[in-house]
Formats: structure tokens, sequence, C-alpha cells
């Protein structure tokens, strides 16, 4: 349903469209119920001359069971979003599938930088690629990354990925995706960083493999490749 | 505002305990000895168990004391003492939950690395005191 | 008009009056703003056991002489009330004055004991221990006053028997104020 | 009538100072709460509508504001927050409704400390002086939302409002300084102050709901008031506890602000609640359906809010167990607030509804809630709060919420007490056309922004344009969509503006003094009531919804009368 209006493009992306779209139903059912029965009583009840109302108190067992039992559905249906959204949780935030690659993602007033393993896939090489604004990653691989900032709290946002993680000052959070589509997407930051909030962009392209891997050879820092 | 009939006399409460000087005194007198203890303790003592009892096991008893005798909450309603417990609860409610962020230096996925160098940097006066 | 009790006021369907049902309130709220900065610091202090090398430097003998005049102030304050009560206003007047003086001799003592800090370079800025000793001790330190200054106002009162009710109020806010020193004395003194 | 005017004898005449501009009445001092509030209600609009215009056509010269900055973009927003949270949601339904009601409900002449009362109003209109004039100082007011996460809001360095950030604290902490002084007033005022006979569950269910809020607010509030002390000394005097550098915790201002913030959202429903209790048991003359249930539910709902903070920061870098555990504690708290709907909705039937306006806002509000409350889920649930969060999605749910609390029960609340308030009516025909008016525009502003949200649109950007996939026509159209809508919300707000103050001077009279036939002792005392309230002070014989008793001839009952 959630793809409709922006499309899917990593692993656990669908995890997190069928727990909306459980959600949806569950609670969309309860809201056209409630509505439904709200407008119809103003309806049924409207004031006619001669009629009057009715004395209830609602605290005998027969009008208590009205409230009673959608509170016990209520409930269940608590119960079953609360196992689907922990467990969607536990799939993207909590545990990490093994890395195929691990890359730096860094926040500051107002850019993102990346840095990425280069050729040899590890970090802190010589090798390593420094972008700004720009990250590069290799459709259907496993990536970890550690998320810091050098200011203030900036969050790394990419709606395709349904992945959203705050960076702080001083803290390295470590999250992964999977990217499983080609294409070109936006990285948005989406805590408020100051002025230039507005402006924080920066674009993600998934790339296929053969892709990703001319743009690695085209952007080895030169020292490393004329070695 | 007359011909009310709420009675307008508030000083004809009384304190209900009937104690006199001679009782607050003596309190006074207890809460001075659990203070000296509490000053002593860790003097003689540099043992972690030890500070921890003296010094704030007694403050809960010197605070439990205070209260009891001195703000009178055994002779006020009960619900008093649980207002105050319950306001004391959500302060431990806020400690248990938010030190498992800021009090520990790293977790389930993340890890503090500003905290985790300030450690380092006062790492060797950590050994000297544990050395002590 | 201005100076008319409200029947309000005079009513008290809990059976407690109603001055003092206020002031258990005011305490209610007071244990949560000084037991959350109480409880921020410990996080810290858990997380930073270094910090033990800034409060060697505490003033363990004016913190715990602090003790004793608060605790003392704190006697002072129930026998005014006892006094109060039975409506023998100059002894109560008398004791009232002990403990804004009392009050005092703590402000004083601790002016002596943060002058000789800051002047050793133990500022508000040095570290965050001292940041949280200062905001902490800075915090109670303004309770002592306002109580001080409703002592005073209070005093005028009880010479002319009026509102004699309002002695056993601020009683049980000084003692409040006890009680958060005699927690802030270990936390920031003792705990080396 | 006649004890009524006798009862004047006793006081001297007030002069104008003393009676409204330093007054003990509670009345007026509720009064006073109400039209600030108000006032600052329509400012906080005014910023709303601003930046809707930028976000709907960036860049273009806002007709009564100019080329908004991205600098200004960020004050607007976060002022607009701030007010309508702090100057025109709390002063008016808690301070406002609080004021003015619990005496008159409770069958006081007054609230027990109207000193304290009068002390409370002067501090929080300090607070707005203060707000205010953060605007004008170098650099502008505060730009970095209204839950100000340090270090943006704790270095002059990365916000660029040096004064603004510290002047915006300042009013914050002496806004609460105000609340917690009023609320001890209504906390100890419904204690001890109730009319002779009225027991707990006589209560009216407004009363019983602002002094709830008052204990949340107290009970939560304390923990900011000290974390601002130490923001304003990182923010002037270069301490270092949200500073990572020096061993401090930006997460701890997070949750310092979430303990407050989530209760506080409890803190301005329940009042709410409470308004749309006692207008839907008038006007459908029905007993309220379960009081003890409702009563519950209050009390459940407020415990339970002290345990879902942490839902505001799923993403924000809290360890990831925690949040697994506040999921299971926030989809909880939907079962005593759906139970809450679920009486309200119960109390219809059987009634014989009559749909005035106070009766229009009121059944509005049940119907616009449901959607904000239901939409909450898709938050509180962590998973798909991951995709959710901080985006359009969050801001069209919390407004789902807040702006039935705040404006459209509120609406309820005044067409409801006007009459008690200023003795004329408010006029029905400008009233319906304000209530369709509102209900149209209102929605019309949030459905679309659901939909944007869900398309990836997150919060607080000045302009989409700067995002290739957000600047597509279709999202730019459903933000138009918006703006327009705020536009016609705007318009349809002058008719209220013009319907009260007109009515307040050339309003129908009320000639009696219960016009809605209705049971609380508000409307045993005069149309408006006197200081001191009411002629002889009223004892209470029953509860307050006993509306078409069988063997009655007349279909109220009100508490004062003994058969």
């Amino acid at each position: 349903m959630i793809e409709l209006l922006r499309q899917s493009g990593s692993s656990f992306a669908n995890d997190i469209n069928n727990l909306i779209l459980l959600i949806t139903v569950l609670a969309g059912f309860w809201l056209i119920v409630a509505e439904v029965v709200l407008f119809w009583l103003v309806w049924k009840f409207r004031r006619k001359p001669g009629v009057k109302a009715q004395y209830i108190t609602g605290e005998r067992k027969e009008e208590m069971k009205w409230i009673h039992w959608p509170h016990n559905l209520i409930l269940i249906c608590d119960v079953v979003i609360i196992v689907f959204a922990i467990r969607v949780w536990y799939t993207v935030k909590q545990q990490l599938p093994p890395a195929g690659s691990t890359i730096r993602i860094i926040g500051q007033q107002w850019a993102w930088r990346f840095v990425m393993p280069g050729a040899d896939n590890v970090l802190g090489t010589k090798d390593d690629i420094e972008t700004v604004d720009e990250l590069h990653v290799k459709v259907d691989s496993v990536y970890h990354f550690k998320l810091e900032t050098i200011d203030v709290i900036h969050s790394f946002s990419v709606p395709q990925f349904r992945l959203k993680q705050d960076g702080l000052p001083g803290r390295i959070v470590t999250g992964w995706f999977k990217p499983t589509k080609v294409g070109r997407f936006d990285i948005q930051c989406a805590e408020i960083c100051g002025i230039g909030h507005g402006i924080m962009m920066s674009k993600l392209f998934v790339d296929s493999p053969e892709d990703y891997d001319k743009w690695i050879a085209s952007h080895t820092p030169a020292a490393v490749s004329s070695n | 505002m007359a011909g009310h009939v709420d009675s307008h006399d508030h000083d004809a409460h009384t304190d209900s305990d009937g104690h006199g000087p001679a009782f607050y005194i003596k309190i006074w007198a207890i809460l001075l000895v659990l203070f000296l203890i509490s000053v002593a303790g860790p003097e003689i003592s540099h043992h972690k168990a030890v500070i921890l009892v003296t010094a704030f096991g007694i403050a809960i008893v010197k605070a439990y004391m205070v209260a009891v005798n001195f703000m009178h909450i055994k002779h006020e309603k009960k619900y008093i003492a649980y207002i105050m417990f319950a306001m004391l609860g959500a302060v431990f409610l806020f400690y248990i939950a938010v030190s498992t962020d800021v009090q520990m230096t790293s977790g389930s996925n993340w890890e503090n690395a500003s905290a985790k160098a300030v450690i380092e940097q006062h790492k060797d006066f950590q050994e000297h005191i544990e050395h002590e | 008009m201005g100076t008319t009790t409200p029947i309000a006021t005079t009513r008290s369907v809990t059976g407690m009056p109603t001055g003092r049902l206020a002031v258990w309130w005011v305490i209610g709220s007071e244990i949560v703003i000084f037991g959350g900065l109480l409880m921020c610091y410990l996080m810290f202090r858990l997380k930073y056991p270094y910090w033990a090398m800034y409060s060697v430097h505490t003033n363990t003998f004016a913190g715990a002489l602090n003790t004793f005049v608060l605790l003392t102030s704190s006697l002072f304050i129930v026998l005014a009330h006892y006094y109060a009560e039975r409506k023998e206003e100059l002894k109560a007047f008398g004791l009232i004055w002990a403990t804004i003086f009392g009050g005092l001799t703590f402000l004083v003592i601790k002016g002596i004991e943060w002058t000789t800090e800051i002047t050793n370079g133990f500022t508000i800025t040095s570290s965050m221990f001292w940041s949280f000793y200062y905001t902490a001790a800075g915090l109670h330190a303004l309770h002592v006053i306002a109580g001080m200054c409703l002592m005073a106002w209070i005093s005028m009162d009880v010479l002319q028997k009026k509102n004699m009710h309002r002695v056993e109020l601020i009683g049980i806010y000084w003692h409040f104020v006890d009680i958060v020193w005699i927690f802030l004395f270990p936390l920031l003194y003792i705990a080396k | 009538m006649a004890t009524n005017h006798a009862e004047h004898h006793d006081h001297h005449e007030m002069s104008f100072w003393e009676k409204y501009v330093f007054p003990l009445d509670h009345k007026i001092i509720g009064l006073q709460y109400l039209l600030t509030g108000i006032i600052m209600g329509f400012l906080g609009a005014y910023f709303s509508y601003v930046f809707r215009m930028q976000l709907a056509f960036p860049g273009i010269d806002v007709p009564l504001f100019g080329l908004v900055t991205s600098a200004q973009y960020n004050s607007l927003i976060t002022n607009h927050g701030t007010i309508m949270i702090f100057w025109f949601a709390m002063p008016i339904l808690v301070a406002g409704f609080g004021n003015y009601l619990i005496p008159l409900m409770i069958g006081a002449d007054d609230m027990v400390f109207p000193k304290i009362n009068r002390l409370s109003y002067q501090i929080f209109l300090l607070s707005v002086v203060v707000l205010l004039s953060s605007f004008f100082v170098h650099n502008g007011g505060f730009g970095g939302a209204w839950t100000a996460y340090p270090p943006l809001s704790a270095k002059a360095e990365y916000n660029l409002t040096p004064w603004g950030s510290i002047l915006w604290l300042i009013a914050v902490v002496l806004e609460f300084v105000a609340f917690l002084l009023g609320g001890i007033n209504f906390i100890t005022t419904l204690m001890n102050s109730r009319a002779k006979g009225m027991k707990m569950m006589d209560i009216p269910m407004v009363c019983w709901m602002i002094v709830l809020a008052s204990i949340l607010f107290m009970a939560s509030a304390g923990p900011l008031i000290a974390g601002a002390a130490m923001l304003l000394f990182d923010q002037t005097i270069g301490t270092g506890f949200f500073d990572p550098a020096r061993g401090g915790d930006p997460i701890l201002w997070q949750h310092l602000f979430w303990f407050f913030g989530h209760p506080e959202v409890y803190v301005v429903f329940l009042p709410a609640m409470g308004i749309v209790a006692e207008v839907i048991t008038t006007f459908s003359r029905k007993k309220l359906f379960a009081y003890k249930v409702v009563l519950f539910t209050t009390f459940a709902t407020g415990i339970l809010s002290f345990f879902v903070w942490a839902h505001h920061q799923f993403i924000a870098g809290i360890d990831p167990r925690l949040a697994n555990i506040f999921t299971v504690t926030t989809l909880l708290i939907s079962i005593p607030i759906a139970e809450m709907l679920f009486v309200y909705i119960a109390t219809l039937w059987g009634g014989a509804i009559e749909l005035t306006t106070a009766m229009l806002f009121a059944l509005g509000f049940l119907a616009t809630f449901l959607i904000g409350g239901v939409t909450g889920v898709f938050l509180g649930a962590s998973g798909a709060d991951i995709y959710f969060h901080d985006t359009y999605f969050v801001l069209a749910h919390f407004h789902y919420t807040f702006v039935p609390i705040a404006v459209i029960a509120v609406f309820a609340g005044l067409y409801y007490w006007f009459p008690k308030m200023f003795g004329r009516f408010m006029d029905e025909t400008l009233g319906k056309i304000h209530f369709w008016g509102t209900m149209v525009g209102f929605n019309g502003i949030f459905m679309p922004l659901f939909f944007t949200g869900a398309a990836g649109d997150h919060r607080r950007i000045f302009d989409f344009s700067n995002f290739p996939e957000l600047a597509v026509s279709s999202l730019q159209n459903l933000r138009i969509a918006a703006t327009v809508s705020v536009i016609i919300t705007a318009v349809f707000q002058f008719v209220f503006l013009f319907n009260f103050i007109y009515s307040m001077f050339r309003g129908r009279k009320c000639t009696v003094n219960n016009p809605w036939k209705a049971n609380t002792l508000e409307w045993f005392a005069t149309c408006p009531p006197p200081h001191g309230n009411f002629p002889v002070m009223p004892e209470v014989y029953r509860g307050p919804y006993e509306f078409s008793v069988p063997g009655r001839e007349l279909d109220y009952w009100p508490q004062n009368e003994k058969v």
C-alpha cells in the first residue's frame, strides 16, 4: 500500500510495508466502526418532539458489555501489532546480518560525508574513498554503516530503504541495509540541524555490480591506484 | 461574606501526637548520631560497601526520620505519603529507563565513543584511585 | 474585598487544612525537580568513576557543618511550630528567627566554601562534576533563601498572633529543604 | 435574585484596576488566561500561515510577511509549536477553563489561594513577554524545533540564535512555574473546597480531568525544569551537560524532554475530554455512560502516560532493546483511550441529541480525534515508526490530536459556557458557519499531509524543491491543497472572532441562570456570576449527569436541588 506512494528498495522494506498494511487494516477497521457508530447514533437519536431521552447509567453488566467487548478485541489487536512490530524492529535495528562491506556515514552541518572501503573492502586503509553528498553502493550486497556526526544531531534517512537512524555527536550507531533496486535515490536529513536543514540532501546511487566496480576504479585515490 | 457556616478557624488544629520539645530534641540527637556515623564511616574505611551503607543508607534513614517525626507524615492522611512515593517513583522510573542510554558507554549496536574517550583520558587517575 | 479570605480556603473536605495540603503538593513537585537533577548526576557519576578526583576537592568539613546547621534549624522550626500551636507567640517568634539564623549560617558557610573553591580554580565550567555541584547546591541554596524570606514574613504575623498555622507550613517546607541536603551531602561530598 | 444583590453590599466597589488588571476573582483570572491564550493562538496560526505559504509556493513574497529565509522558517515552526502547546493549549484548557470552572462547578466561591492564582497569571504573562521579545533580538527567535535538542539548542555556533534560544528557554521555564502554581491551586481547591455533599463521584468530569492533568504536569515537568537549568547553563556560561566532547550526553535532554513531553499530551487531552463530557451529556440529555469507567480509564491513562515517552525517540539513538519495551506500553495506552472514546459514543445511545454549535463541536472532536488516535498506532509500533518517524505523517497525526483538543474542544467549551461567562449567547448561525468552515478546513489541511508524509516528506524542511524525489508536482499539489485549507480555516476563525466580540456586547441576552438546562453547579449562579459566585453556597445531593431520570417531569435534575 505504502509502495504506491514511495517505492521500496531494500531487503527489509517489505517487512515494514507489511507491518504498515497490518496496522492499516486493524486500526482502519476500528476507525470505521467507531465513526459509523458515532454518526449513526447522532442520526438515530436526534431530538424529536415529545421523545424523551433514556436513563442509562452504563453501570449494569448488560450495558457494560458494549464497552468491554470492544476493549478486549482491541487488546487482541494490540498484541498482534506488538508482536509484528517488534519482529520488524528486531530485523531492522537489532539483529545485523553479516556484512558484505562496512561504510562510515558522517553527518555535519549541512552535508553527509561517506567513507567507503574501496577496492580492498576494508575500512581505514589507504584506498578508502571519501565522498560528500554522494553514496555509491552495490545492489544486493549487505552494508553495515557506522553513523556519527561531528556537530549536532542529524538523521540519516532513505525513504526507499524504509531506513532512518539519528546520528549523534560522540556516538557511533551501527545499522545495516541491503539495497535491492538499482537506481538513484534521495538521502535526507530527517532531524532539524540548523538553518541549512532544508538543503541537506545527498544522492544515493545503487549500482549494478559492473557499474559499481567501474565507479570504484575511477574513484580510487590516485596515490593508491598508481602503486 | 456573612452567614456562612464553614469554620474559619485553622488554629483549632492541634498536633494530635502530643509530642513535646523533649521528643523533638531526642529525634534531633538521634539524627546527629546518624550524621556523625555517615561522616565517620567513609573516613575510616574506603571500602565501597561501607561508603554506600554509611553515606547513603543512613541518608535514607535520616530523611525518613525527618519526614516522619518533623514533617509529621505519620499523622498525615495516608495518601500524602503515597503521593510522595509516587513522585519518587516517577524519579526512579526516569533513572531506570534513561540510565540504559546515559550511564552506559555502549549497548546494542551503539557505542558512546566520546564518553569512552573521556574515560580513557582519565585512565591514569582511575588506576591511581583504585590502588589507594 | 481584597483581603477577605474566600470561603473556599476555609473548607476542609479532606480533613486536612488547605495550606498544609498545598504545601505537600509543592513538595511533591519539588521532589521531581530535585530528583530529576540528582538522577542525572547519579547516571554520570556512575558512568565516570574518575569524578572522584574532583570530589576530593570538595570540603567535607564545610558540608558536614552545613548538615549539622540545617538539622539543628529543622529542630528550631519544629519547636516553633510546637509553640505556635500553643499560642506562645514570643517563643515561636524567637525560634523562627533562630531558624532564619541557621539558614544564614548555612549560606555563609556555603559562601566561604564556594569562594575557596572558585579561587582554587574549581568553577562551574571546570568539569561536569563541578557543573553538577554548583547547579544542585545552587538550586538548593535558592530554596534556602526562599524559605528564609518566607519565614521572616511569617514571623511578623506570628508576633500579632495571626496566621499561626503558617509556622507549620513553612516548617514542612524547611524540613524538605533539609532532606534534600541530607541527600546532597553524601552525593557531593562523601562519595569520593 | 434579591439575595444576589444583597451580597454586593458587603463589598466596596472595585476599581477597573482591581477588578480586571490585578484581580483575585478566579473568573477574571480564568478569562485573562483564556483571552491571552486566544491571542497567542492567533499568533501561532499566523506563523503557520506564513510557513505553509512558503512550503506551497517556495520563495514567494508571502502577503503580510514577506520573503521567508530558512532561518526565519525554522524560527516560525519552532515558535508555532511552542506557542500552540505552551501558550495556547495549556493556558486555555488547563488554566483558563480550570480557573473559570473548578470553583463554580464544585460550589466554591473562589480558588483556595486567590493571590497565588493571580501570581500564576502574572508569571504567565511575563513568560509571554519574554517569548515575544525573543523574536526581536539579534538574529531573531529560536529555530531549533520545540523539542530543542542539544547540541543544536545549546550552542549559538550551531543554531545561530545566541539570544533567541536563551529567551525561548527562559520563557518556557517561566510558563512552567506559572502552571505549577496554578496546578497546586486547582488540586487543593478540588480536594478541599467542594460543596457540602459533593462526594468524589459527584464531581463533574471536567473538574476531575483538569485536576488530574495538573497532577500529571506536576509529576512530569520536574526533570525538565532541572534539565532546563542545565541547558541554560550550557547556553550561557558554557557548562557541558549536553556536550559529548566534555562527557555530557545529548540523549539525556531528549529523555528529560519527552519524560515531560508525552504526559504533556495527556495534560491537554484530559481537559478537552472533560469539556466534551459536559457538552455531550447536556445536549443529548443523557447520563454519562459509566462515570466510574471514565474515571478509571483516566487514571489508567495518566499512569500509563509515564511509561511511554521513549516512543518519540525510537530512532534517536536510544538502545534498540529499550524501544521494544516502549512499543508494548505505547500500544497498551491505546486501550484506556479507546475505552474512553467508546464510553462517550455510548453516551449518545438513547439520547435526544440537539445539534447546537457547542454539541457540533463536541461531536466533531470525537470524530476527528478518533483519526488522530488511530494513526498514532503506526507511530507507536516501533517497526512502522522507522519509516514514519519525523515525516509529515507524524505531523498530521499529532495535529489530528491537538487540533481537536486545543481548537475544536475549546470551541465546544466556549460556545457552551459563553452565556455563563458574559451573560449573552453567541450567535448560533454564525457558530454553525464557523463549525463547518473549521471542520472542512482542518481536514483539508491535514488529510493531504498524511499522504505527503507517507511519500517521504520529512519535517522542518524549508523548501522541498531541494529534494528531487519530493519536488514532484503530485506531492506539491497536496502541499498546495493543505496551504489553501489553512487559509480557508483561518478565514472562518475570523467569523468566530467577530461572533465572540460582537456577542460579548451585543449578543442575545441570557436572562436565566441555566439556559441549557444542565445539572452542574455553575448553572446555579447568575450569568455572569458575581465575585463570590453564589447567592447561597449550594449543597449537592446527586451526581452531575442526572438527565432524563424516569418519573421526573423535568428532564434534568440539578445537583443542588434537594427534590
